[in-house]
């Protein structure tokens, strides 16, 4: 099931979502298991920012139907902390996953503007342990990073500024709270994007339960409409979003000419599959990691069951 | 027990089965068959039946949830149980031999008590859990075990450790009142003492407050909203002293008092 | 729980999303207890259009995770079939609902363009049988529905060129599949309407099962990426969009002053208080009813019982 | 038996409780206390566990699940499951006493014979179940009773009704072949029939093809991905002889042969 991707070899095409699998973490509570299986193809970093970021205030959680929404405001080191601690870290961590085969490192950097990506990706593109940079324009977390990707326009400027900085295959991360993704898709091809991703999660809310467990109200008194999450609002993942994002994938594939990472509520290797159907060229896995940290690899194995019927 | 170096889990998530749902007063005990590591006390694992998880008018459980470890013995690990919520109600109805998907044992335990300090042990509902499996560790130190509760049928659940002194908020069992009320008896009586606690943030945070104030080393099991409890999705979070936040699932459950300002309203036991 | 819009009286704030009740068919399948026990305060009918639609080719339904996908495509006799036939019929079930005391009839209409929404509009004028109009300009199924929908501009000149033709109370029902719906919202309200309803479905696909149920495949060998709806594309519905119609109707409730219907996965009274709470006025049931006729029904009284205490 | 006024459903989905599942070779018969109006035969219900309904990996079922009225007696209805899916399978794993959510009966069920004529009720797979219910209340007319089988597993379904000529695709029992060959036959010997079917599509097909050419009136069960059942969805459509669409709900799921130009692919019973 090996596949290439902007140049890079892939053993399979199950990666992780961006922001969904801390191997720093994940290796010192499995330890050396994680490394021998490691569950993906290749290893996407969270969403790192110019500036340090200490993340939306808690409840950062709501589990809603099917699916999962967040509001956790993409807690980071900012750059100069992810270059120092965490990327040589994670580089080692890659190069020693699959029983010491290596999965490439992609860096996924998010900026409120065209200047503060440039410079993260020129950062990245000195590095020699990232083999690939993708850009988050699609957190619905953070007003810029809406506002940049919901807007082809926009969005065009944006990867035409950062495009010049960096050899490095870039992958831009659509956002699905648009009219139109496959005319934001084309824009970023135009701009010159090697890959576009998507989806990101879906714009939703979370109310606070008028009374908490022990019928006793946390807010004191109902206080209608009160939001659940610290951020306020949050973006939806899981099961709850996989036929959006089957929609939107399939229409971008049409669209566009670059390879495209499809992902949004992935549980099975049928699911991937669907997504590599409508013309996907990987499958990233969220919100099912929270579930089984090992279902990357669990999917890859049915993907290439089914696959090779 | 170990410094702060726990358990590691296998990777993934094992089909393990149940082997029965006791009742023990307001809550279940559910034993598991569980071939898996040792946990350190205060670690916990996620869990979800593997049959019949979701659905329904609600359409959730979705994700899998978190419970302490409440004690080990031969192959079977027991998780003490309270149902507030389609997740918790649907482990309680688990059936013997019925699959249930475990990761774990996750996050940092309790760390020994200090030579010569006397191990206070205070727990508040089903807080109480961790410090069973930990009282079971303790057998060298001298400990003491306060526990609150909030009627007599949840009371029933001080059975679980041994030699409890008891409250209870109707004053059905025991001390009518807070156990915070035995913890100052208690450090008034003599301080030379450790104290791991565990039960409704309220609860916590006036041990915190009271230790810090009396300077008793406190150790702290939290709780919070999680989705993975292996540190990958930052949901679970509380502020740290001095700025920022701690992951509960990995840098705790179990925190030293002095690394929160305060135990956020998120952070404790089912009330 | 009474409850006024646009100058109606309503029994209670719950209505039927346009679409997912066929008051004729229903009256046919369950006779007089349906109109003893009508589940809705208003009556809200199908999607008519200028010409005669026979809707999409099946199969037309699939069910996704905790939701549903339809590509229905529309169908109805068109306008003068409808003023001819049903609306007739219609408004004689509707004065009889609620065991007499009546409730009233919204007409929901969908055209290719203002000069198209205006005819139909003026039509409905004309016919006191129709309380209220509500226009249609988010069908995910049908081309020109997204198009004028999602754009602001376009909405706005619209619901512009139609609002002169009518006095009778305008509802613009706002597609969901846009960046900012709370603009698309305040262009309606911009425009003159009298309130907004949303969420219509979310654009989404569904592919053919590889293999159907006796294990030989329908289509005839694997045909990757086949869609399974004979519309291609469809619209989900039902539980898994509850809580992005909440945080949509929250973002348009904020927005603008007119009154503003919600809709979006709602199964209880729980889940129609939290659509009042962020701001609606008016709570549609939309899939839920498939699922249990008399749903509107029990909603209303569990949404009554949560409010008393 | 009425001649297409069919029996109403009570309004809303009514909370009936399981009397249990039964196997019959490949199928298995839900027998649910029913104290609703007697359901004419072709009519269907809508049916939904009360608990457990959805969840798991799929997060389906979601909506409820149409099947056939097989058999009403005595405050009991009848159902025939096949177990294609995650909905069929948690009906046939309903213990006694689960509650059952039920609408119905629905739709427009078999209308009479025409004085006369041989009622010729022919089946295949799950698809004889509203067949059995015919044949309770066909008692007068005379009646043939062709069932066609994938293997012999289902065929022990035919045991739902007497006297059943029986055709398996296996040669496992009866005809070696398709029901549509003894259908042929006993055309051959005697034209003067009415024909009643369910099954595949491609059963229901051919019997519409050959009952055209041989001008034998025939009435066809039709199947359709149905969401509501009542004509609210537009969801369960087959294309009608003279265009447009006929929901299969409402307008049947019995239709007159002739109302079709072809029965489509996906208007018929579990293949
Ligand atoms: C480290 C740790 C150890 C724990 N140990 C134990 C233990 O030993 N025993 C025990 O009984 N419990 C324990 N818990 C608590 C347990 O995990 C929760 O009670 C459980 O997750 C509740 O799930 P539920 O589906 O039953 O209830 P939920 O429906 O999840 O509701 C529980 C509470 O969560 C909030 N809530 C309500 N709806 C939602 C929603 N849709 N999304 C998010 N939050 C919602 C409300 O405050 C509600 O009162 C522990 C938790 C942690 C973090
Ligand atoms: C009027 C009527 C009467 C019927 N009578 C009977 C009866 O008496 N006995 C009986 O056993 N059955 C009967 N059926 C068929 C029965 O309703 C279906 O077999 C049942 O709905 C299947 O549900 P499931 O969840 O088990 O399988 P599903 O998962 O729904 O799969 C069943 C078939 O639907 C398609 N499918 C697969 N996934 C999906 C999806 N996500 N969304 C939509 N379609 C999908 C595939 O073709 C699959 O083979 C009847 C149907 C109708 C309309
Ligand atoms: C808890 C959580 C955190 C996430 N963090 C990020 C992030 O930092 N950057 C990013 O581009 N996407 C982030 N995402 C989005 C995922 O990468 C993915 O696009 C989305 O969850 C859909 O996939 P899924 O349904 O498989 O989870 C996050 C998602 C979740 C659930
Ligand atoms: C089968 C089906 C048909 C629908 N038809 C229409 C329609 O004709 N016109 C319209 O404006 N919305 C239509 N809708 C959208 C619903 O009115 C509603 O906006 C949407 O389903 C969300 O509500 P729900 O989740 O409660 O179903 C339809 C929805 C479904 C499921
Ligand atoms: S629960 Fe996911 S990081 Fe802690
Ligand atoms: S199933 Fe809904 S109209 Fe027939």
């Amino acid at each position: 099931m090996s596949v290439s991707f902007c140049g890079l070899e892939l053993a399979h095409p199950i990666v992780n979502g961006s922001g969904t699998f801390d191997a720093i973490a994940a290796h010192a509570a499995f330890g050396e298991e994680l490394l021998r299986d490691f569950p993906f193809a290749a290893y996407v970093s969270k969403t790192i920012t110019l500036e340090p970021r200490a993340g939306n205030p808690p409840p950062r959680l709501w589990e809603a139907s099917a699916g999962l929404i967040n509001s956790i405001g993409l807690p980071n080191k900012g750059l100069d902390g992810y270059l120092r601690d965490d990327l040589p870290r994670l580089a080692e961590l890659c190069s020693l996953a699959r029983a010491g085969a290596g999965v490439p490192l992609v860096t996924n950097v998010m900026g409120a503007s065209a200047t503060e990506l440039t410079r993260l990706v020129a950062a990245c593109e000195a590095r020699s342990e990232i083999a690939a940079i993708e850009l988050n324009v699609s957190c619905p977390n953070v007003e810029t990073g809406l506002d940049i990707g919901a807007d082809p326009r926009q969005l065009e400027e944006v990867v035409r500024a950062v495009r010049p900085h960096t050899g490095k295959p870039l992958i831009v991360k659509l956002t699905p709270n648009t009219a139109d993704v496959a005319l934001c898709a084309q824009a970023a091809e135009d701009a010159g994007a090697d890959s576009v991703s998507l989806i990101n999660t879906l714009r939703a809310l979370a109310l606070a339960p008028p009374t908490t467990r022990g019928g006793s109200d946390r807010a004191g008194g109902r206080s209608p409409g009160r939001a659940w999450l610290g951020g306020a609002t949050g973006g939806l993942s899981g099961p709850a979003v996989r036929v959006v994002a089957l929609a939107q994938v399939a229409a971008v594939a049409a669209r566009v000419q670059i390879p495209v990472v499809g992902m949004g509520g992935v549980r099975s290797g049928a699911d991937a599959r669907e997504l590599l159907d409508v013309g996907a060229r990987l499958v990233a896995v969220g919100t099912e990691s929270f579930l089984d940290p090992a279902a990357g690899g669990r999917i890859a194995r049915e993907l290439e069951a089914i696959t090779r019927v | 027990m170990s410094d702060r170096t726990s358990a590691r889990a296998p990777f993934g998530r094992r089909l393990l089965s149940a082997i029965g749902v006791d009742e023990l007063g307001a809550y279940r005990v559910l034993r598991v068959a569980d071939d898996g590591p040792g946990a350190e006390p205060g670690q916990f694992a996620m869990l979800a039946a593997a049959e019949d998880w979701g659905g329904g008018e609600e359409q959730r459980p979705f994700l899998a949830r978190a419970f302490s470890f409440a004690r080990q013995v031969r192959g079977e690990a027991h998780f003490l149980l309270e149902d507030v919520g389609p997740g918790t109600r649907r482990l309680c109805e688990l059936d013997a031999g019925d699959g249930l998907w475990v990761v774990g044992p996750l996050g940092r335990g309790f760390s020994a008590p200090v030579a010569g300090r006397r191990a206070i042990l205070l727990g508040g509902g089903v807080g109480i859990a961790p410090l069973a499996i930990l009282q079971d560790q303790l057998t060298a130190a001298a400990t003491t075990v306060l526990l609150g509760f909030r009627d007599g049928a949840r009371a029933e659940g001080a059975a679980l450790l041994d030699g409890a002194r008891v409250a209870s908020d109707d004053g059905s069992v025991g001390h009518h009142g807070r156990v915070t009320d035995l913890l100052a008896e208690e450090l008034a009586r003599d301080r030379n003492a450790i104290v791991y606690a565990c039960g409704p943030a309220a609860m916590l945070e006036s041990v915190r407050a009271m230790c810090a104030e009396r300077d008793v080393p406190a150790q702290l099991a939290l709780e919070a909203g999680m989705a993975c409890g292996f540190g990958a999705c930052f949901g679970c979070v509380v502020a740290r002293r001095g700025g920022g936040y701690l992951r509960v699932c990995v840098d705790g459950p179990v925190l030293d008092a002095h690394e929160l300002e305060r135990v956020d309203e998120h952070a404790g036991a089912p009330v």
